[in-house]
């Protein structure tokens, strides 16, 4: 059977941002399948120039809702680069805490809120209330542990106001570390639930050949700063992150691309699996050989389950370091911080994959020149790629024009695609 | 009075009898950017935390016994109907041990009108019965003037005083209760000498004030100079942010709010402590505002604490403890406002809006 | 256990309905049923409220002038005056004109809800002291409202008064409140006086403001206001000091003059600054001041 | 069964849709990030459109949530389109209020150097951010970046019973002493406390970090005040500037306080000559 159809999805829901899917088969054949990226840029990189240093974490971390922490640190690091400023352990370790925090809450937004109803047969979380009473009592659980934790370490859960370049203003409260981490060893139960929610899903069977790029762990399964490297085999240094990402213009694409040695990479929960499966907490990789989930994985799919995989990760490896927080003594939480002339580049890993800020100042701490590539930016190709591909497996398969919309439509989802993002 | 003599020592059995019961006191709770020890009452569950040499806390004791923010009842709401339930937000008495003159007095000016006057608050009421009040002697800090608000000693208001001799406190000791708490540790009576020392110390501090005010007629004169331009300059200065009110020892007014709750079954009237000099104060339903310019509002705080409380109570309202000088952004302290204000002639060397 | 500070309860429970010195009376509201709206004009409604215990209704009482404070829980609480007269206690009338949050909810409550009723609070007009004497009434719009309890308790006790004359302005004749009552009044032998700003086709009665019509009754040849005289002042600010100033000027002592003011209320008890003027509380010495008084309140007018 | 009435007076479950231009999607965000009063907060609207959380929409709204600001004329036009739906259109954070971050590229008053600086030669469309009362009339502010959770609780509840809603007209310094913080100019930081409008519990103050006016001035807001004591205070017009004109609100006082320094600093220089 030779199928004909023209799907068009305006305004893909449940992802963050603005984005459109063309599929257009004529007796067969695809003649058209687009991922179109329509919204509006708001130009940080332009924003930001002549801004003193201590503008770009705060202005930086609203380039995304979701991820403001992530943009947060990413930007800090970035100026503690080119001051040469080098973070203490314990402000290091709180970073990366509040990032693991950031991480299990955004995960478990998009597995919940935005990928479930998808398998559950609803459009949103909200007849899952009724329907599912247990499993959206348990998303809101987690999600608020995670986001609590965030005001605990960060301010606030969103555009946080602890972290500053040389530190932390403050330091959190022991005793809400304390209550903090009760409350994840309970969580711990909660998402081995939610594995076995995930596990009644059917995942499609979806494969494309495709290269992924993410942090490579040093000892630990990589969040902030590190090596970048691909599992086609390239490696480099944070501050070559252009050579990694090799952006460039798209027509249909208010945001930018990105290739290495492909025509498209992935980034995410799933590349940094691919990259560092070794170093996950041997509870996380259990969990994730029982899923089939083994490097490399080229089912853009699964980027769902390597989410919940991450969020084990993260939720044990807070554990343990907030019992290390709560049986030390504790330093000053900031240094003081001397701006110079210079350069720096951060790479941290955000739920979405890697993120890259640079900036390069003057002789006055003003901001000269400032780059940010965003995960979803190098997403977009290998997302148009997958859409092409799909297409193709759906025509020579005879599927349904709702079934391919749904499918189409989860594919870019899986990605969690963050576009407003991508278009700061 | 009775008068006791301790040694130093003996002050931390002191605190240890008193710990069954919840202690507030002053510690230190940061640094400012010169290197200044920042102190304010908090609940002290180490005799070491304790720093009752502290110069003056940034705010006073005030959330203990008149909350910022405070419940005064809630509701249940159901058809047609509703119940209410009243709490005071007090369970358990509290020791307060370290408070300095200026802020008992404040006590005992609070209470004139929240307990004595005409329907006193029982949410006072109850805070206020169930302190155990230990003050303690200070030492004057540039933006003190109680001894010009004649709040520099306490003579009632509290359990007991102390007051360092070096090597010894010597104690005021004025209830029952306190006396009783003394019998657990070790205490002597002063002798001639003691008095001495005490009478030098005293003496001593009282050499050590710096700032004044002129309080002479002071009623009198904030009604004659009610129209004065001066009051204008202090206006524009004045960023009508309310700090003052919050960390004054005695400024009660307030503001009342109803809520009712997201799930539509309760509610709840909450009261929070207000400030005169915010912009809304005075304004009525319909939107006239019958102080709208910040020097009206700013004059009507100095006219409220040493004109309206004089004329009711005969005496002021100000306790001289110099907070609102310390937290004024804008520079605006109560000796240089009454001193101009009596002499009708603006500060120099200080700019007011658009630097006039 | 020993050194435990004993926890003082100051008040075991509420006793209802308490004298102004005790504690329980500060949150003590009664409880009340909104048993009958009338829609006076398109902003004003009357309200018949009634406390719901009756041992309470009738120990409720108050004197014409006085407020209460009206809550309804999670809403708001205001001052209203007391609209009605003092023999019916605590089954009393409040007229309310809808102007924000709570009363524009109150607007929407239909009989049998219950709300919260704390009071009565404040000074009232002397009406012991005027019996025998002439009492001149002058309000401007919503200021007819804490009138008309003393309108009513002059009615019950008709002829203990001397000449009672009403003057009331409104802006324009779809705002006159109460007018239902306008011919009782005047069969009580009361002159009753009604002027509007702007009139509408209907409209037979004068034109003007009410100082209008004080200037013609103070020209009559037996116009003259002597000492037997008190005034009652009630409206918007500037027509009360305009009213004031020519009534004394036709010779009314000031202290026989009395104005109801508004200030802003949260607690009517006396704590919570906001309706001071100068530094006198108006829930406490007024809401009724005599006018030398309020000559001497700075900021009042 | 939810709640159909509160003591008598007949509740409305409005319809509401939530919308969103040139932003972060933070500001919905926040809603979606009430997690233990959520349930509570659906039952009281009827959710018609959701795009960041879900499929189904409708246009069949009373109340429309609106977060962004508008820098494209697709934007404006759809905004319009939204307005004319909607009965009460609420602008919802500092990018729909005041323009937010997006408004810092308006600076420079040259939209081609902004584009090129970010995309080269490949052609973008944008405008000057804007605020959306710049295009159509908003009925209620949310102030905030990001909008703070409790707040919009208690409008929408405010909303569904008909009881006013209005925002503190005092500045956060007020809930910043009620939290009993220590003001961080005696730590030797800038804050836009003393001239921002409240209602934020004072959120970064509390975290040891000086405000930066997201929410915009308060009523009566003595911003020359502010900036003199900054001056005094030895922080650099650039720092004052900075936060001025960080989020939108403060843009006029931003700009006057720019021309003032541009020209005493081309005094200093011709006098150095
Ligand atoms: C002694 C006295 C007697 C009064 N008698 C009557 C009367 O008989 N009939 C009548 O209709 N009105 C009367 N009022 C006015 C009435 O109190 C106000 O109209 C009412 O407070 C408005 O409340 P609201 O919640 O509807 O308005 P809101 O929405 O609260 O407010 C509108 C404005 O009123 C201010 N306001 C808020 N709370 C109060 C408050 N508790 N008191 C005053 N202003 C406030 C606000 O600042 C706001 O600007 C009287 C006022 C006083 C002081
Ligand atoms: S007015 Fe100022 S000096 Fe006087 S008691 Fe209050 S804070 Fe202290
Ligand atoms: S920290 Fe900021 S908000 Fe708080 S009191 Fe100081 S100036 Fe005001
Ligand atoms: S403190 Fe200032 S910047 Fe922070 S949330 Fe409040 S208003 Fe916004």
């Amino acid at each position: 059977m030779k199928i004909s159809c023209d799907i068009k999805v305006k305004h893909l829901s449940r992802v963050e941002g603005h984005g459109n899917i063309h599929i257009k088969i004529k007796g067969g054949r695809v003649t058209e399948a687009q991922w179109e990226v329509v919204e509006t840029p708001r130009f940080f990189e332009a924003m930001l120039v002549g801004k003193k240093w201590d503008n770009a974490p705060w202005i930086c971390g609203r380039i995304c809702g979701i991820c403001s922490i992530g943009h947060t640190l990413a930007s800090i690091r970035a100026v503690e680069n080119a001051f040469g400023i080098v973070p203490s352990e314990q402000t290091r370790k709180l970073r990366l805490l509040l990032k693991h925090m950031e991480t299990l809450q955004s995960h478990v937004l998009h597995l919940y809120f935005l990928a479930a109803p998808d398998f559950l047969n609803t459009g949103s979380v909200f007849p899952l209330i009724k329907s599912h009473p247990d499993v959206v009592a348990r998303a809101a659980r987690i999600k608020l542990l995670a986001n609590d934790a965030c005001d605990i370490i960060g301010g606030r859960r969103m555009h946080p106001t602890t972290t500053v370049v040389g530190g932390f203003t403050m330091l959190p409260d022991r005793c809400k570390l304390e209550s903090l981490k009760r409350r994840l060893e309970e969580a711990v139960t909660d998402l081995h639930r939610t594995a076995e929610l995930f596990r009644s899903f059917p995942v499609p069977d979806f494969v494309r050949e495709t290269e992924f790029v993410s942090l490579r762990g040093n000892g630990e399964y990589p969040f902030i700063g590190g090596d970048l490297v691909s599992t086609d085999g390239v490696r480099m240094k944070e501050h070559d992150y252009k050579k990694m990402t090799n952006e460039y213009t798209v027509a249909r694409s208010t945001a930018k691309w990105a290739r290495l040695s492909r025509e498209s990479f992935a980034v995410g929960a799933l590349a940094r699996l691919n990259n560092n499966f070794a170093f996950l907490h041997p509870a996380a990789r259990e969990l994730s050989e029982s899923f089939g989930l083994r490097p490399v994985n080229h089912n853009p799919f699964m980027n769902n389950i390597a989410q919940l995989v991450e969020c084990v990760h993260v939720t044990l490896e807070s554990i343990a370091m907030i019992n290390e927080f709560l049986d030390n003594e504790w330093d000053e939480p900031r240094q003081a911080v001397k701006h110079k002339k210079g350069k720096g580049v951060s790479a941290v890993e955000v739920p979405r994959g890697i993120l890259y800020h640079c900036y390069e100042f003057d002789s006055a701490g003003k901001i000269v020149r400032s780059d940010c590539v965003i995960p979803t930016g190098q997403n977009h190709a290998n997302i148009q790629h997958d859409l092409t591909e799909l297409a193709a497996q759906s025509a020579s398969m005879g599927r349904k024009d709702a079934e391919i919309e749904l499918l189409a439509e989860m594919l870019v989802r899986s990605y969690d695609p963050c576009i407003s993002c991508s278009v700061h | 009075m009775i008068f006791r003599l301790i040694n130093k020592r003996e002050l931390r059995e002191l605190f240890d009898v008193l710990a069954e019961n919840r202690i507030i006191g002053p510690v230190q709770k940061g640094t400012s950017h010169d290197g200044k020890a920042l102190y304010a009452f908090e609940p002290v569950f180490d005799f070491d935390d304790l720093k009752l040499d502290y110069t003056s806390t940034a705010r006073p004791a005030k959330r203990y016994f008149l909350p910022s923010h405070e419940t005064l009842c809630t509701f249940s709401v159901h058809e047609n109907g509703w119940e209410k339930t009243v709490d005071f937000n007090i369970h358990e008495p509290h020791v307060f041990f370290g408070m300095h003159a200026c802020d008992i007095n404040a006590l005992d000016k609070l209470d004139k009108v929240l307990l004595e006057s005409n329907f006193p608050t029982p949410y006072y009421a109850a805070k206020r019965k169930n302190m155990f009040i230990i003050g303690v002697e200070c030492t004057p800090q540039p933006s003190c003037f109680c001894r010009s608000m004649g709040t520099d000693s306490a003579f009632h208001g509290f359990d007991m005083f102390l007051t360092d001799l070096g090597d010894s406190y010597f104690v005021e000791v004025q209830s029952a209760t306190a006396f009783n708490f003394l019998k657990n540790i070790r205490t002597r009576e002063p002798k001639e000498k003691d008095h001495a020392r005490y009478m030098k110390v005293v003496a001593d501090k009282n050499s050590m004030f710096t700032t004044s005010v002129d309080t002479t007629d002071l009623a009198k004169i904030l009604d004659m100079e009610f129209q004065s331009d001066v009051w204008k300059y202090w206006g524009d200065r004045c960023l009508s942010c309310g700090t003052c009110a919050s960390v004054c020892p005695t400024c009660y007014c307030y503001g009342v709010e109803e809520s009712v709750d997201i799930d539509l079954k309760g509610a709840k009237k909450k009261k929070h402590l207000y400030s005169c000099n915010l912009i809304d104060f005075a304004e009525v339903a319909g939107g006239h505002n019958f102080r709208p310019e910040s020097h009206s509002r700013l004059k009507y705080r100095y006219y409220h604490k040493h004109r309206g409380f004089m004329e009711e109570f005969e005496e002021s309202l100000c306790v001289g403890c110099g907070r609102c000088s310390e937290a004024c952004l804008a520079k605006i302290t109560v000796p240089e406002v009454i001193a101009s204000v009596r002499s009708g002639v603006k500060p120099k060397g200080k700019k007011g809006r658009h630097g006039k | 256990m020993e050194n435990k500070l004993p926890f003082v309860d100051v008040l075991k429970d509420i006793h209802g309905y308490q004298r102004k010195a005790d504690l329980g009376s500060f949150e003590y509201s009664h409880k009340a049923e909104i048993t009958n709206v009338y829609p006076l004009t398109s902003n004003e409604k009357l309200y018949q409220i009634q406390i719901v215990d009756p041992d309470m209704r009738r120990r409720f009482t108050f004197q014409p002038g006085q407020f209460v404070m009206l809550e309804v829980p999670g809403v708001g609480e205001a001052p209203f005056s007391i609209s009605s007269s003092p023999i019916r206690h605590g089954d009393i009338e409040l007229c309310i004109r809808n102007v924000g949050n709570l009363t524009n909810f109150l607007a929407r409550v239909e009989r049998g809800v219950q709300v919260g009723i704390t009071g009565p609070f404040g000074t009232s007009f002397p009406l012991k002291e005027m019996m025998g004497q002439n009492i001149f009434l002058i309000a401007g719009g919503l200021g007819i409202a804490p009138l008309r309890s003393p309108i009513l308790s002059v009615l019950e006790n008709r002829s203990r008064y001397a000449n009672v004359d009403i003057i009331y302005g409104a802006r324009q004749p779809s705002e006159l409140l109460f007018t239902y009552q306008y011919d009782m009044w005047r069969k009580f032998d009361i002159s009753l006086d009604i002027i509007v700003e702007k009139p509408d086709a209907q409209w037979k009665g004068p034109v003007g403001l009410s100082t209008d019509i004080l200037r013609k009754k103070l020209a009559e040849p037996d116009g003259s206001l002597s000492n037997n005289t008190y005034a009652i002042v009630c409206g918007p600010p500037v027509m009360f000091k305009f009213v004031c100033n020519m009534l004394t000027e036709a010779g009314i002592p000031m202290q026989k003059m009395f104005v109801s003011l508004e200030r802003r209320m949260h607690c009517g008890r006396g704590k919570c600054c906001r309706c001071n003027v100068g530094s006198t509380y108006t829930c406490l010495k007024g809401p009724v001041f005599d006018y030398w008084s309020v000559m001497n309140l700075k900021e009042a007018i | 069964m939810p709640v159909d009435n509160y003591l008598g007076v007949p509740l409305h479950r409005p319809k509401v849709a939530f919308f969103e231009f040139t932003a972060c999607e933070g500001c919905q965000l926040q809603i979606l990030n009430n997690e233990a009063t959520l349930l509570d907060f659906l039952s009281l609207v009827e959710v018609v459109a959701f795009r960041e959380a879900m499929t189904e929409r409708s246009d069949d709204y009373e109340i429309a949530f609106v977060e962004g600001s508008i820098t494209r004329a697709d934007e404006a036009k759809r905004l319009k389109e939204i307005r004319k739906k909607a009965k009460v259109l609420v602008a919802m954070g500092s990018c729909a209020c005041f323009g937010g971050v997006n408004q810092l590229k308006n600076r420079f008053n040259n939209n081609k150097w902004v584009k090129e600086q970010v995309y080269g030669k490949f052609p973008v469309e944008s405008e000057e951010a804007r605020p959306l009362e710049d295009v159509v009339t908003v009925d209620l502010n949310i102030y905030g970046c990001p909008i703070k959770k409790e707040e919009v609780e208690k409008i929408v509840t405010n909303l569904v019973l008909g009881k006013s809603v209005s925002h503190p007209k005092y500045p956060v310094c007020m809930e910043c002493m009620a939290n009993e913080n220590i003001c961080l100019y005696k730590m030797g930081e800038p804050c836009l406390g003393p001239v921002t409008r409240a209602g934020c519990d004072a959120w970064c103050p509390g975290s040891r970090f000086g405000c930066w006016g997201c929410r915009g001035p308060a009523d009566a807001a003595n911003v020359e005040q502010i900036i003199s004591i900054m001056e005094e205070h030895k922080f650099s017009a650039d720092t004052i500037i900075d936060r001025l004109e960080c989020f939108g609100g403060f843009k006029k006082f931003a700009g006057e306080l720019k021309k003032r320094t541009a020209k005493s600093k081309s005094k200093k220089k011709r006098a150095a000559k």
